[in-house]
């Protein structure tokens, strides 16, 4: 892939950061407001999409490394396990946060409120972990995927 | 202990079995000991008797799997020239085998049940 | 915190965990992955055999996830569950037993046979995977969990089957036909649950088993998932799959996939006996079941005949075999509403299919495994070029007999006593049916003769002479085996009676199976 | 009538994504199909869920008074969406793969193994 025009990169460049942050709110709102650690790592993955696009293969892969990207999956997924297994004092998965008073232990309240982001007990914890694994994850697939597409295209003119 | 596995009709028994293959094999030593004595190694008694043809060669021997079984194969061509025909491979005919046999399956179903 | 009540997690969760562990440890120490795999899965090996020891002395079992307590399926006075929940009686613990044993197996065969491959961290991650999805799908209650496992287990086998397809076209090929399959009938599987549920509002097995109508709705549901799980257990003539997939697997995987289809074929017991039972017409059904076995086992026999390749030919047994798993536990289907000739020959036919599908799990790995030992030396496939084998590869050779004499129905090894079942019980419910088995049996023994001329008899050949006896731990991986079938081979009556005959009645008694979760046995 | 429309979409969509698995010969277009029978499937869970005139199930800034629709299949959907996402990315790239050594994508040539 060639980098597109400098009216593309320049547009890419002012709203890259900003589709970042979206993503980061969506992922850390995830246990209030639609959406979530999936949804929320999708939107930071397309923020690397758009950065492919326009920048092409080789220099984005400059920007974002494939190795820390798996590291960082990696890391996500252990999170999340890790965070079910610290519930098996009473049950796997078992929510030990909620209404405890610590990290995210605000009673939740059941109806119409405008939200608190103290709620929740794991759930925000395991949608970050979610987040950081699907932002890597599908990061890794657009980056692989575009490194080989560029492997058959030169085998094709060859 | 003798292991009896009960199948409705009689019983099997592994042990009982492999007893008896024991004792028969006693018995079947036992009755080749008696056998000839004048049979003496690396001699003439050891080559193979080709009906006089020469022997062939040890690598020159060997049967590949391609020749093995080839009467067979010969004489069920025609239930086997269709049946490798319909394994093409193609990923379009896997599919259109699922959808046809859930078609088949959900009309038996649905008359029947 | 008592840990004997979370054991049926720790079974999933220690192999999980380890899943994604092994790619962050794999950058500090290559080795230490296959290591940390196997340690995995023999601690999920050994909590399996407890937990068996727990379920068939006390009971079926059920973990509920993130519930007070493990047990409590009905919090505070609702009538159906709403959490997801693990429900694990005799017949789920048979099959967490074959995968436990295989996976473990397939893991110690992978440390010396892998050795030579890159990206071996992600191999055994997705081996790790592929285990958990199919522990999930045998111990699971919930029919959406089902469904999301039965994708993982298929997503970790697809990518494991094209493994070598970084260097090779044909394993991707294989994994395309496999993933394509197998999404479609996933889909299929989706489409069921959501006809369930708009129903009666339930995901839950037992719950649905309590209420259902077998109304029009049903039916579809049923003419859905049977013909799907049929197929991604490999029934004919929905099998193409099968050979291209198992063929171009790297060996392990081979035995681990022919698992992983069983975990589907177990799926489709537990939806026709436990979620319908006898209110579907059990003669019209089970007869489908039968005429999917009866096809299964003749045409998987005959094509595997003529083939050369060794694990293609092997992969044509796998849907032969399963024919025979059909057959049994179709004929008990057949007569589920008949108390009479269910007592007089259903359960044993029942138990012959059962405890064939043990039997060719490991039988059919063991041969995998060997498939893969000569691979693995000779780097051929092709049973044309293989000849004198038995010269250089003692305990491969000795390895290929037991299997080989345990595929094909010889006395005194495993295959025998349970295809012994089938045909006994099944010949009372109909004859024709029971002396078809038979040939197919001859036919197993005279293609395994095949494979045994050509690639271990005749001369040495020159091309071969530097060929020796593969390394220790896949020589260990095919003792396991080989241990187990004789073992089950000599005293069939022990498993049959131990661990065939509970999980036949926990498939047969649908009330006990509802009732573990709705309480009031 | 109206109510069953999605009904309706979802079988039309089902459907095309079964002929396209039948009858079309690219690999892509076969990954198609498979999205699109996803989406069909999708489509029918989430209609299942659907009340007339509700709102989302989240309770943050929630509109007083109305109903809302029942969140389970949305929970459903979404699990399988996300599995979707990973399937159609493992047979893309799969795709790509067998491209790379068969330098072609027409079914009837990507069949080495048969018989």
């Amino acid at each position: 892939m060639k980098q597109m025009s400098r009216i593309v990169r320049t547009v890419t460049n002012l709203i890259y950061g900003f589709i970042i942050i979206f993503g980061f709110y969506v992922i850390l709102h995830g246990h209030l407001t639609p959406g979530g650690g999936f949804q929320g790592g999708a939107i930071v993955a397309s923020a690397f999409a758009l950065l492919l696009i326009s920048y092409g293969a080789l220099n984005t892969e400059k920007l974002l490394k494939k190795d820390l990207l798996s590291i960082l999956e990696s890391g996500g997924l252990t999170m999340f396990i890790g965070t079910a297994f610290l519930g098996l004092g009473i049950t796997f998965f078992y929510n030990f946060l909620a209404n405890s008073g610590s990290w995210f232990g605000d009673a939740a309240v059941i109806g119409i409120n405008p939200g608190n982001m103290n709620t929740g007990g794991v759930i925000p914890l395991m949608n970050i972990a979610v987040g950081l694994e699907v932002l890597s994850a599908l990061g890794v697939i657009v980056l692989v995927m575009a490194s080989g597409a560029e492997f058959t295209k030169k085998k094709e003119n060859s | 202990m003798l292991g009896l596995l009960e199948t409705g009709s009689g019983f099997w028994s592994a042990i009982i079995w492999v007893i008896v293959v024991l004792i028969i094999g006693g018995i079947v030593y036992y009755i080749r000991n008696k056998g000839e004595e004048s049979y003496k190694k690396n001699t003439e008694q050891d080559k193979p008797f080709i009906s006089g043809n020469p022997e062939l060669s040890k690598e020159g021997s060997h049967i590949s799997a391609n020749h093995i079984y080839w009467g067979f194969t010969e004489a069920l061509k025609d239930y086997y020239t269709p049946l490798v025909k319909t394994h093409t491979g193609n990923i379009n005919d896997y599919s259109s085998w699922i959808i046809v046999i859930t078609v088949i399956i959900l009309i038996m179903v649905g008359v029947n049940g | 915190m008592n840990l004997s009540n979370h054991i049926p997690i720790l079974i999933i969760a220690i192999p999980l965990l380890a899943a994604f562990l092994v790619p962050l440890i794999g950058r500090i120490n290559k080795k230490a992955t296959g290591i940390l795999t196997t340690l995995a899965l023999s601690v999920s090996l050994i909590l399996t055999i407890i937990l068996a020891v727990k379920i068939l002395t006390v009971g079926p079992q059920v973990y509920v996830f993130g519930a007070q307590s493990p047990a409590l399926t009905l919090p505070s006075g609702l009538k159906f569950p709403i959490r997801i929940m693990f429900q694990i009686d005799a017949m789920g613990i048979f099959m967490g037993l074959i995968t436990a044993v295989v996976s473990f197996s397939g893991a110690v065969y992978s440390l010396t046979f892998m050795e030579q491959h890159s990206g071996l961290d992600k191999y055994y991650s997705l081996l790790l995977l592929l285990t958990v999805g199919m522990f999930s799908m045998e111990f699971t209650g919930d029919i959406f969990n089902f469904f999301v496992f039965l994708e993982v287990a298929s997503i970790a086998a697809v990518a494991l089957i094209s493994f070598r397809g970084v260097d090779l076209g044909e394993p991707a090929e294989a994994g395309f036909k496999y993933m394509v399959v197998s999404s479609i009938s996933a889909l299929m599987v989706l489409f069921a649950v959501g006809i369930f549920y708009g129903q009666y509002d339930l995901l839950n097995f037992a719950a649905i088993a309590s209420v259902v109508k077998y109304s029009q709705l049903d039916k579809i549901a049923l003419g859905l998932l049977v013909p799907v799980l049929a197929m991604k257990a490999g029934a004919v003539p929905m099998h193409m799959w099968t050979p291209d997939a198992y063929s171009e697997a790297p060996a392990p995987i081979s035995m681990i996939l022919v698992a992983a289809s069983q975990a589907s074929l177990y799926a489709l017991f537990r939806v026709t006996f436990s979620l319908y039972n006898i209110t579907l017409n059990t003669l019209a059904v089970g007869w489908i079941i039968i005429i999917f076995g009866l096809l299964s086992m003749f045409i998987g026999v005959t094509m595997a005949i003529i083939q050369k390749d060794i694990k293609r030919l092997m992969a044509y047994h796998a849907i032969s075999q399963t024919g025979y798993m059909f057959l049994g536990v179709g004929v008990g289907l057949a007569v589920l509403a008949n108390p009479v000739a269910l007592s007089q020959y259903g359960i044993t036919a029942m138990e012959g299919g059962i405890f064939h599908i043990m039997n060719h799990a490991m039988y059919k790995g063991l041969l995998f495994l060997t498939a893969g030992a000569l691979f693995f030396r000779t780097g051929t496939k092709d049973l044309n070029k293989m000849g004198g084998l038995a010269h250089s590869m003692k305990y491969t050779t000795i390895f290929f007999i037991i299997g080989a004499a345990a595929i094909a129905g010889l006395p005194p090894f495993n295959g025998f006593a349970s295809k012994l079942l089938i045909y006994e019980s099944v010949y009372r419910f109909n004859p024709l049916l029971s002396i078809i088995a038979m040939v197919v049996s001859i036919l197993t023994l005279a293609s395994f003769v095949k494979v045994f001329h050509s690639a271990f008899l005749g001369p040495k050949l020159p091309q071969f002479r530097e060929v020796k006896e593969v390394p220790k731990s896949m020589v260990w991986a095919m003792a396991i085996l080989s241990c187990i079938i004789i073992f089950f081979g000599l005293f069939p009556d022990l498993i049959v009676k131990n661990l065939v005959h509970p999980a036949v009645m926990a498939l047969i008694e649908q009330f006990k199976y509802t009732g573990t979760v709705l309480g009031g046995i | 009538m109206i109510g069953n429309f999605p009904y309706i979409a979802a079988i039309i969509f089902i459907g095309l994504g079964i002929y396209t698995l039948m009858f079309k010969k690219n690999l892509i277009k076969i990954a198609i199909g498979v999205v699109l029978i996803q989406n069909g499937v999708n489509l029918f869970l989430i209609t299942l869920g659907y009340i007339k005139g509700a709102v989302a199930p989240i309770y943050t800034y929630a509109p007083s008074g109305q109903i809302m629709v029942l969140p389970t299949p949305q929970a459903l959907t979404l699990t399988s969406i996300v599995i979707g996402i990973a399937t159609t990315a493992l047979i893309l790239s799969i795709a790509m793969m067998i491209y790379k050594h068969y330098g072609t994508l027409d079914t009837d040539q990507v069949r080495r193994l048969r018989g």
